[in-house]
């Protein structure tokens, strides 16, 4: 079995298992043990075989050997072309592409070594709809961001399964959420919602695996929503809470904005594509391929150099068409026509807005997801949500999953879009860091580090750090639900979220204590420069260089870079500050410093698992085998060099990313990145470690600075006043409409109907029922006069009948002059 | 000894035809009994009478060349009657049996009925001319076999005008819906008669009060059993 | 109707004694107070019916070559006597219900429908 | 033969057709007369041998064969005794009437082939229909002798030869299947040949149904142990209890003759008619199947066939009369609907199905016997009773057959 055939079916196990068991629990979910014990085995079993064969699969495509496509070293197109040919001959329906996939598909001139095509497999499972050109399917995409996302996703999720199982026990049991009051003021009494909480857990993680295999965008749109949902059921767990069901709705509604911008993408794309394919594929209907989304992107025959398709072309050509037709309408030459006349029409810059305003709505939907400005309102909310969810959902996978798609639709995205994006990020890390440094809520700091880590990661794409992205998403994700499984530790043992009461808790909870520890020195990218580090320190380089090099190439653009310096000095500081009120120095809550445990093994064991991946993530094992080169082999065909395009936006330089490991600009990132995280580090311990620098004395001193930040950017205020409070009076304004209007219109018909109705009865029952008895009262007279012929005597009967025989016998022959006989 | 001894061959110089001969008989004997049916009270006699009639109208038919037909109408007729008869026997038998009398009004009306009911159908049959034209004496094919056919939906003897195939032609339906027809009647008809428990009759005066009620001889017990026979 | 013994029959013979029976039946029906003589009533006009249909029927009796109903003639003669058959089933089980009820078979006492 | 008065002789046909009808009726009569009394005289016997007695044998020799002339004598000599309330006139003809249906029915019963009273085309029919005119008489009898006795036999005789006429009918229709005609002539003719071509052997069903046919044609005559209407036990003696003389003897004959009907019925239907179990007429070469033209001395020896196949079936009835006890009606009435009609019914479709799945019988042509050239007019005439014109048929005279078979 080639590994065509492998990983498609390898990855679509992995995948539908865990819909296997939301499937088992849906139904079976309460008959599993008391009150569904059994639902936690069953959906951790499920999603640890899931992480054993994508662990196969990862194993299985580092053995392939899949070269990596960066300008030098050329000489591994053999194997390519070797792995090519095995597909060729085993499976049609699946896709490789390599550059000699360009000669089968007879499509461009071969021997273009330097544009190197990434290893990807795509092909269809299921074909939902088919008509023409247009195509809805079930299928997968896979390269390696897709194995190395299986892998993160599945092992992140199987230590968060057996994290919850032990921290949802509650749920075992009846429940009294003392967070709930009742009318009668006694707090809520419930039966538990264990077997639900892993239910949804399953589900989305079977979601979160179809957005990262899919292969085309409907697919991934429609597990985008899957994982909408999923975050909706799982923010409102415990839905009793007005917090928690008001958090899930905003979450919801929220991301309805971003998903709203993303379904026009579709539209531009389906409307001028007819494909949403990301990948070439080979159409049921006639055998040939048909190229995908990158292909016609990024054609082959153009060295992957990206250009305005054709399709978007003509569509926004539309008018050109028209003239021609009004010119000459024989449909026969108007497409030759077209054809001819599409690339002066690209010349003019036809659709480059299509595709700007397509990669814009993508770029929308990964704004609403995974939380940028000016969207990112839902994810603190979020935190409602049980901390297990939060971990999973809101900062390991879900919210990864904007970047991910950014990064997965990287090719179609112009430089424009990109510095959109990239000025997103900026602004978001920036704002989501100040905000975290003044907020005392151990899971909202937390959650404005992601919000800011995310920033982060699209910044880094949006400046062409397409694998510095990819990588610190996934180091991120890695210490991101390691920080936050750790908050949930020590929240499941103080029973508060509130930092100002914890403290010193090093001593009770050492597991918890250290293990964040670690996560927190991974999130600040601490390591020994130029020698070894945490795997933050690795992805955050790499931000940081690109960033670099990207103001380098472009000043006008260099404020991005001081965001980013300036972030990281932010992250350092508060995160610290979060780890020293929490565990170090004394306690300032007694009662809850007694009642504080180090949680069960089954907490700290997926704790101790985490942080060794947080510290060892980022490292490259000797053979180029690591996740950096790993992402390297994915890298989109085309974005390896430094381009140049005057675009809508003024004209941008994305940066070659290899240039970026080039000495000076590694030497000064690295350098910039370890000094900003160490002053940050330093300034946290004075405030909060040895009281140096009154933190009181600070927010004095910058009283509205503080204000602003405790209040979040008035963030919250502004959309109240914006959105809510307007779209509330428009509905009072359309309420009075009807009550007024509307309501008063049909009461004034349904009283002229009842005046007519009344009237109608008189008639009825005078006239009509007059007529009716008359009748009724004249048949029944005559009924009467007639009963008397009727004797009931048989014999006369049939007298009766003799002659109405021999009248009718007799009448026929006088009257028609013949006889019946005759 | 064969079909011809009943003068199918009648162009042959007879002064005797034995066709005309068993006509007349026939006939007469299924008219006569008739109107014995007709006249007499006894539920026996007029049985008899009737399967007389019956039987002499199944001699019509053998003689017309419908033997099937004349068989049949002895088996089922004949027997059909002869289950009337015994039906009769049984149930006047039962009470203390008074000959029904008409009243003499009902007779005279009936009669003027019937004249002119027969008036009419006399007329009726000599109102065509080739219905009065005589025979031609051609020997009647048998008709069992196309009746059979006949009876399953094919007509044998339309075989000349092609019209074999037309499946309205043949009698397949009528045969299965007279069919089905006879078993609804036999289940109908045993439920109706179905055995249920006899309230006490009327008393008999009622039946009697009409007033013919004859002197009868001593209670013999074989006096119930004779209704008005001619003593 | 003349000299029957020196001519072939016709089919008005056959017509006539059908008549006969038909007006027999008729009168039957209309005079017996029986319930069963009415049954023999019908049996008889049913009679007559057949008489005409097999006559019609006839071959050997038609007057010019072939026959007025050929073998129909026949076949509902057939029907005829099958249905007669049915009907005296059903009306001797209608009979021997009256007869349970009323203890008679007297059909002038079956006017409990009188109006 | 009316041609060989007409032709040879020269009488005037309606004479020689006359002469020919009279001398036939004359035959059937002395057949059911001598019959009746040779039967009488056997059953005499045969009962006394089943007892163990002796039975007649002084008059008319150590046989006492004579003794049944003598018993007709007696009853000529005897009274004639009518009860009082009898009603005279179907008193009178109740005899008559049993008898004459038994007599109508062997018009229709060929003895031979083609020595039959009237070929109908419809024998079996005829014949059935006609056995069941007889029971009227009896009805008539029991009821017009104005005795409980008589009238309780009547009403049971009816009762029980109505239900026994459909399990009858039903056995009587298979041959008529197999033979595919209702041709009595045509039946027997069909099994010429070996015994194997006799329709009883033709399928197990057949063999099966033969004796149901044999159990109900018992109960429709009426004899033991199906006789209630004149059992002397519970009923004097049943429907003739008031009979006496000669109206008396013209039941009894009528009872033979129906008795020798119905067996020489079942010979025909079943036992191959007038064919031996050995054709010795074509292994002698005397006929070359053409038992047409075969010398009357064929004829003759298929009378004799017939004879002794139907005298047999008379003697097993005498067998079984003194064997078993007699029934109850209520154990009539349930053999006939529990037991022969179902029976019936189902062998009735098994032989449909036998004809359906292999219609060449068990043994391939075993039906085509060495009578084929025979069977080859047949089909003729019933091609003939097909075809549309209708000028010829099967009851149009055997020599007409032949004429049109060469």
């Amino acid at each position: 079995m080639t590994a065509a055939q492998l990983f498609p079916i390898l990855l679509g196990i992995a995948w539908l298992i865990p819909l296997a068991s939301f499937v088992a629990i849906l139904f079976f979910g309460n008959r599993m043990g008391d009150h569904g014990k059994g639902a936690a085995t069953v959906a951790t079993s499920a999603i640890g075989v899931s992480f054993f064969l994508s662990l196969i699969t990862f194993f299985a495509w580092v053995m392939a050997g899949h070269e990596v496509s960066s300008p030098h070293h050329d000489d591994s197109h053999a194997s390519v072309h070797r792995t090519y040919n095995d597909t060729e001959q085993s499976v049609q329906a699946v896709v490789f592409r390599s550059p000699e996939h360009g000669d089968a598909g007879g499509s461009h001139a071969s021997g273009h070594g330097e544009a190197v095509v990434p290893a990807s497999y795509s092909g269809d499972w299921y074909t939902l709809y088919e008509s023409g050109t247009l195509r809805l399917s079930i299928g997968w995409y896979i390269d390696s961001i897709t194995v190395l996302m299986f892998v993160v996703v599945t092992f992140i999720a199987t230590c968060i399964h057996f994290y919850a199982a032990g921290y949802m026990h509650d749920e075992l049991h009846d429940v009294t959420d003392s967070e709930v009051r009742l009318a009668t003021g006694e707090p809520l009494h419930r039966e538990g919602r264990f077997p639900r909480f892993f239910q949804a857990l399953s589900l989305f993680c079977f979601s979160m695996l179809g957005i990262v295999i899919a292969g085309n965008l409907a697919m991934v749109f429609i597990f985008w929503e899957l994982v909408g949902i999923c975050s909706w059921f799982l923010i409102g767990f415990y839905f009793e809470r007005h917090s928690a069901s008001t958090a899930a709705n905003k979450a919801f509604i929220v991301n309805r904005v971003g998903d709203f911008g993303m379904l026009i993408g579709l539209m531009a794309l389906w409307g001028g594509l007819g494909t949403l394919q990301f990948g070439d594929s080979v159409s049921s209907a006639t055998g040939q391929v048909e190229p995908g989304l990158f292909e016609l992107v990024r054609p082959a025959e153009n060295h992957h150099e990206q250009q305005v398709p054709d399709g978007l072309v003509a569509f926004a050509a539309a008018d050109q068409i028209e003239k021609m037709v009004a010119a000459n309408p024989s449909s026969g030459e108007l497409s030759r026509e077209v054809a001819a006349a599409v690339p002066d029409w690209r010349e003019q810059g036809y659709g480059r807005w299509l595709l700007f305003v397509a990669g814009l709505g993508i770029f929308c939907g990964c704004v609403g997801k995974s939380a940028q400005v000016p969207l990112f309102v839902w994810l603190p909310d979020a935190m409602e949500g049980p901390t297990p969810v939060s971990a999973l959902v809101h900062s390991a996978t879900m919210v990864a999953a904007g970047v991910y798609l950014v990064g997965r639709f990287f090719p179609v995205l112009t430089p424009d879009v990109l510095l959109v994006i990239a000025y997103t990020g900026g602004l978001t890390l920036f704002i989501a860091a100040t905000i975290a440094v003044t907020a005392t809520d151990i899971k909202r700091v937390l959650a404005y580090s992601t919000v800011s880590q995310l920033g982060y990661m699209m910044l880094a794409l949006g400046v062409g750090g397409w694998v510095a992205g990819l990588f610190h998403l996934i180091t991120h994700a890695f210490f991101k639900s390691l920080l936050f499984l750790c908050s949930g530790s020590v929240i499941h043992a103080c029973h508060t979220n509130d930092m100002r009461k914890m403290g010193g808790l090093l001593k009770v909870m050492p597991y918890t204590g250290w293990t964040m520890l670690i996560g927190c020195l991974a999130i600040i990218g601490a390591g020994v420069p130029f020698v070894l580090g945490f795997s933050g320190y690795y992805s955050k380089d790499a931000i940081l260089a690109q960033a670099l090099l990207f103001s380098r190439t472009n000043p006008q653009h260099s404020i991005l870079y001081l965001a980013v310096a300036g972030g990281a000095f932010i992250t350092a500081f508060y995160m610290f500050r979060l780890w020293f009120m929490t565990f170090a120095g004394s306690p300032r809550d007694q009662h809850v410093f007694e009642h504080a445990h180090e949680s069960p093994r089954v907490m700290t064991a997926p704790l101790v698992a985490l942080a060794i991946f947080a510290v060892a993530a980022g490292w490259a094992l000797p053979g180029g085998l690591g996740v950096e080169s790993l992402l390297e082999q994915a890298r989109p065909a085309g974005t390896a060099e430094t381009i140049t395009t005057a675009g809508i936006l003024g004209s941008i330089t994305l940066p070659a990313e290899h240039e970026s490991h080039s000495g000076a600009i590694h030497v000064t990132a690295t350098l910039t990145a370890f000094l900003t995280a160490l002053s940050g580090v330093l300034l946290a311990a004075a405030m909060y470690l040895k009281p140096l620098i009154s933190p009181v004395a600070v927010a004095h001193a910058a009283r509205p600075i503080y204000t602003f930040l405790v209040h979040r950017w008035y963030v919250d205020e502004l959309y109240n006043r914006i959105f809510v409070l307007p779209t509330l009076g428009l509905a009072r304004f359309v309420a009075a409409i009807d009550t007024q209007l509307i309501d008063r219109f049909i009461n004034s018909l349904a009283w002229i109907a009842r005046q007519i109705a009344t009237v109608d009865a008189w008639f009825d029952r005078v006239i009509v029922d007059g007529i009716v008895n008359v009748a009724g009262s004249v048949t029944w007279k005559a009924g009467l006069e007639l009963k008397r012929i009727q004797t009931g005597n048989l014999r006369q009967y049939v007298m009766f009948i003799v002659v109405g025989t021999v009248a009718i016998f007799v009448l026929a022959t006088l009257l028609f002059r013949t006889s019946f006989a005759g | 000894m064969n079909h011809e001894a009943f003068g199918l061959s009648a162009n042959l110089f007879a002064f005797l035809d034995w066709h005309g001969f068993f006509f007349l008989l026939f006939a007469g004997v299924a008219c006569v009994a008739a109107v014995m049916v007709v006249l007499s009270d006894n539920v026996v006699r007029m049985a008899l009478h009737l399967v007389l009639s019956l039987g002499a109208t199944a001699g019509l038919f053998f003689l017309a060349g419908a033997e099937f037909v004349g068989a049949m109408q002895l088996m089922i007729y004949v027997g059909g009657t002869l289950v009337l008869l015994v039906f009769g026997v049984m149930l006047t038998a039962q009470t203390q049996l008074v000959a029904l009398r008409t009243p003499a009004g009902d007779r005279v009306i009936a009669g003027i009925l019937a004249a002119a009911i027969l008036a009419v159908l006399l007329q009726a049959a000599f109102s065509v001319e080739s219905w009065q034209k005589p025979g031609q004496g051609v020997a009647a094919a048998p008709r069992a076999t196309p009746l059979g056919m006949a009876l399953v939906g094919v007509r044998v003897d339309q075989v000349a005008e092609e019209k074999l195939g037309q499946p309205k032609n043949g009698y397949l339906l009528p045969f299965e819906i007279v069919s089905v027809h006879l078993l609804v009647v036999l289940v109908g008809a045993a439920y109706l008669a179905r055995a249920k428990r006899r309230q006490v009759p009327r008393p008999v005066e009622i039946v009697a009060s009409t007033d013919s009620l004859k002197p009868r001889p001593s209670g013999v017990a074989s006096a119930t059993l004779v209704s008005g026979g001619p003593k | 109707m003349t000299c029957l013994l020196f001519g072939v029959v016709s089919v008005s013979h056959y017509l006539v004694v059908g008549a006969i029976l038909f007006t027999c039946g008729v009168i039957c029906m209309a005079l017996k107070r029986n319930a069963l003589g009415v049954l023999m009533g019908i049996e008889l006009v049913l009679n007559g019916a057949n008489i005409n249909f097999v006559a019609f029927g006839s071959e050997y009796l038609a007057g010019d070559g072939e026959s007025v109903l050929g073998l129909d003639g026949e076949v509902m003669a057939l029907f005829v006597i099958l249905l007669a058959a049915a009907e005296a089933a059903v009306a001797l089980a209608i009979t021997l219900n009256f007869y349970n009820n009323h203890a008679t078979v007297d059909v002038d006492r079956a006017d409990d429908l009188h109006g | 033969m009316a041609e060989f008065l007409i032709e040879t002789i020269g009488l005037p046909p309606w004479l020689s057709w006359t002469a020919i009808a009279g001398l036939s009726a004359f035959l059937i009569l002395n057949v059911i007369a001598g019959g009746a009394l040779v039967f009488i005289w056997a059953e005499r016997k045969i009962a006394a041998r089943i007892q163990d007695r002796l039975g007649p044998t002084r008059t008319g020799g150590r046989f006492g064969w004579l003794q049944s002339l003598a018993d007709g004598i007696k009853l000529l000599a005897k009274e004639d005794l009518m009860p009082d309330g009898a009603d005279v006139l179907l008193f009178r003809i109740a005899p008559y009437v049993s008898f004459c249906a038994s007599f109508c029915a062997f018009i229709a019963l060929p003895f031979a082939f083609d020595v039959v009273g009237q070929r109908l085309n419809v024998g079996v029919f005829f014949v059935v229909a006609v056995l069941g005119l007889e029971v009227f008489g009896v009805i008539l009898a029991g009821y017009a002798s104005a005795s409980k006795w008589s009238l309780f036999g009547a009403m049971r005789e009816a009762a029980q030869v109505v239900s026994y006429e459909v399990p009858l009918g039903m056995c009587v229709v298979v041959p008529v299947m197999l033979a595919g005609s209702m041709d009595l002539v045509t039946i027997g003719e069909k099994q010429a040949g070996w015994a194997s071509n006799w329709f009883i052997f033709h399928d197990p069903f057949t063999f099966i149904i033969f004796w149901v046919y044999y159990t109900c044609a018992l109960a429709s005559v009426n004899r033991a142990p199906f006789d209630l209407a004149e059992a002397e036990s519970e009923l004097v003696a049943g429907f003739h209890t008031e009979y006496s003389r000669l109206r008396w003897s013209f039941f009894f004959m009528a009872e033979y003759g129906s008795m020798f009907l119905v067996s020489a019925l079942a010979a025909i239907l079943f036992l191959g008619g007038w064919n031996g179990p050995v054709p010795i007429s074509q292994l002698l070469g005397l006929s070359d199947g053409m038992a047409v033209d075969a010398p009357y001395v064929l004829r003759l020896l298929g009378c004799l066939n017939l004879f002794v196949k139907a005298t047999a079936g008379v003697l097993v009835m005498m067998w079984i009369r003194w064997t078993l006890p007699r029934l109850r009606i209520d154990q009539v009435m349930t053999t006939c609907l529990k037991y022969c009609t179902p029976i019936a019914a189902v062998m009735f479709a098994g032989v449909m199905l036998w004809q359906l799945l292999l219609p060449g019988g068990l043994v391939a042509g075993s039906f085509r016997n060495a009578a084929g050239v025979r069977e080859g007019w047949l089909e003729q005439s019933n091609s003939g009773e097909l075809d549309s014109e209708g000028s010829m048929s099967g009851t149009i005279p055997s020599r007409r057959i032949v004429e049109v078979s060469r």
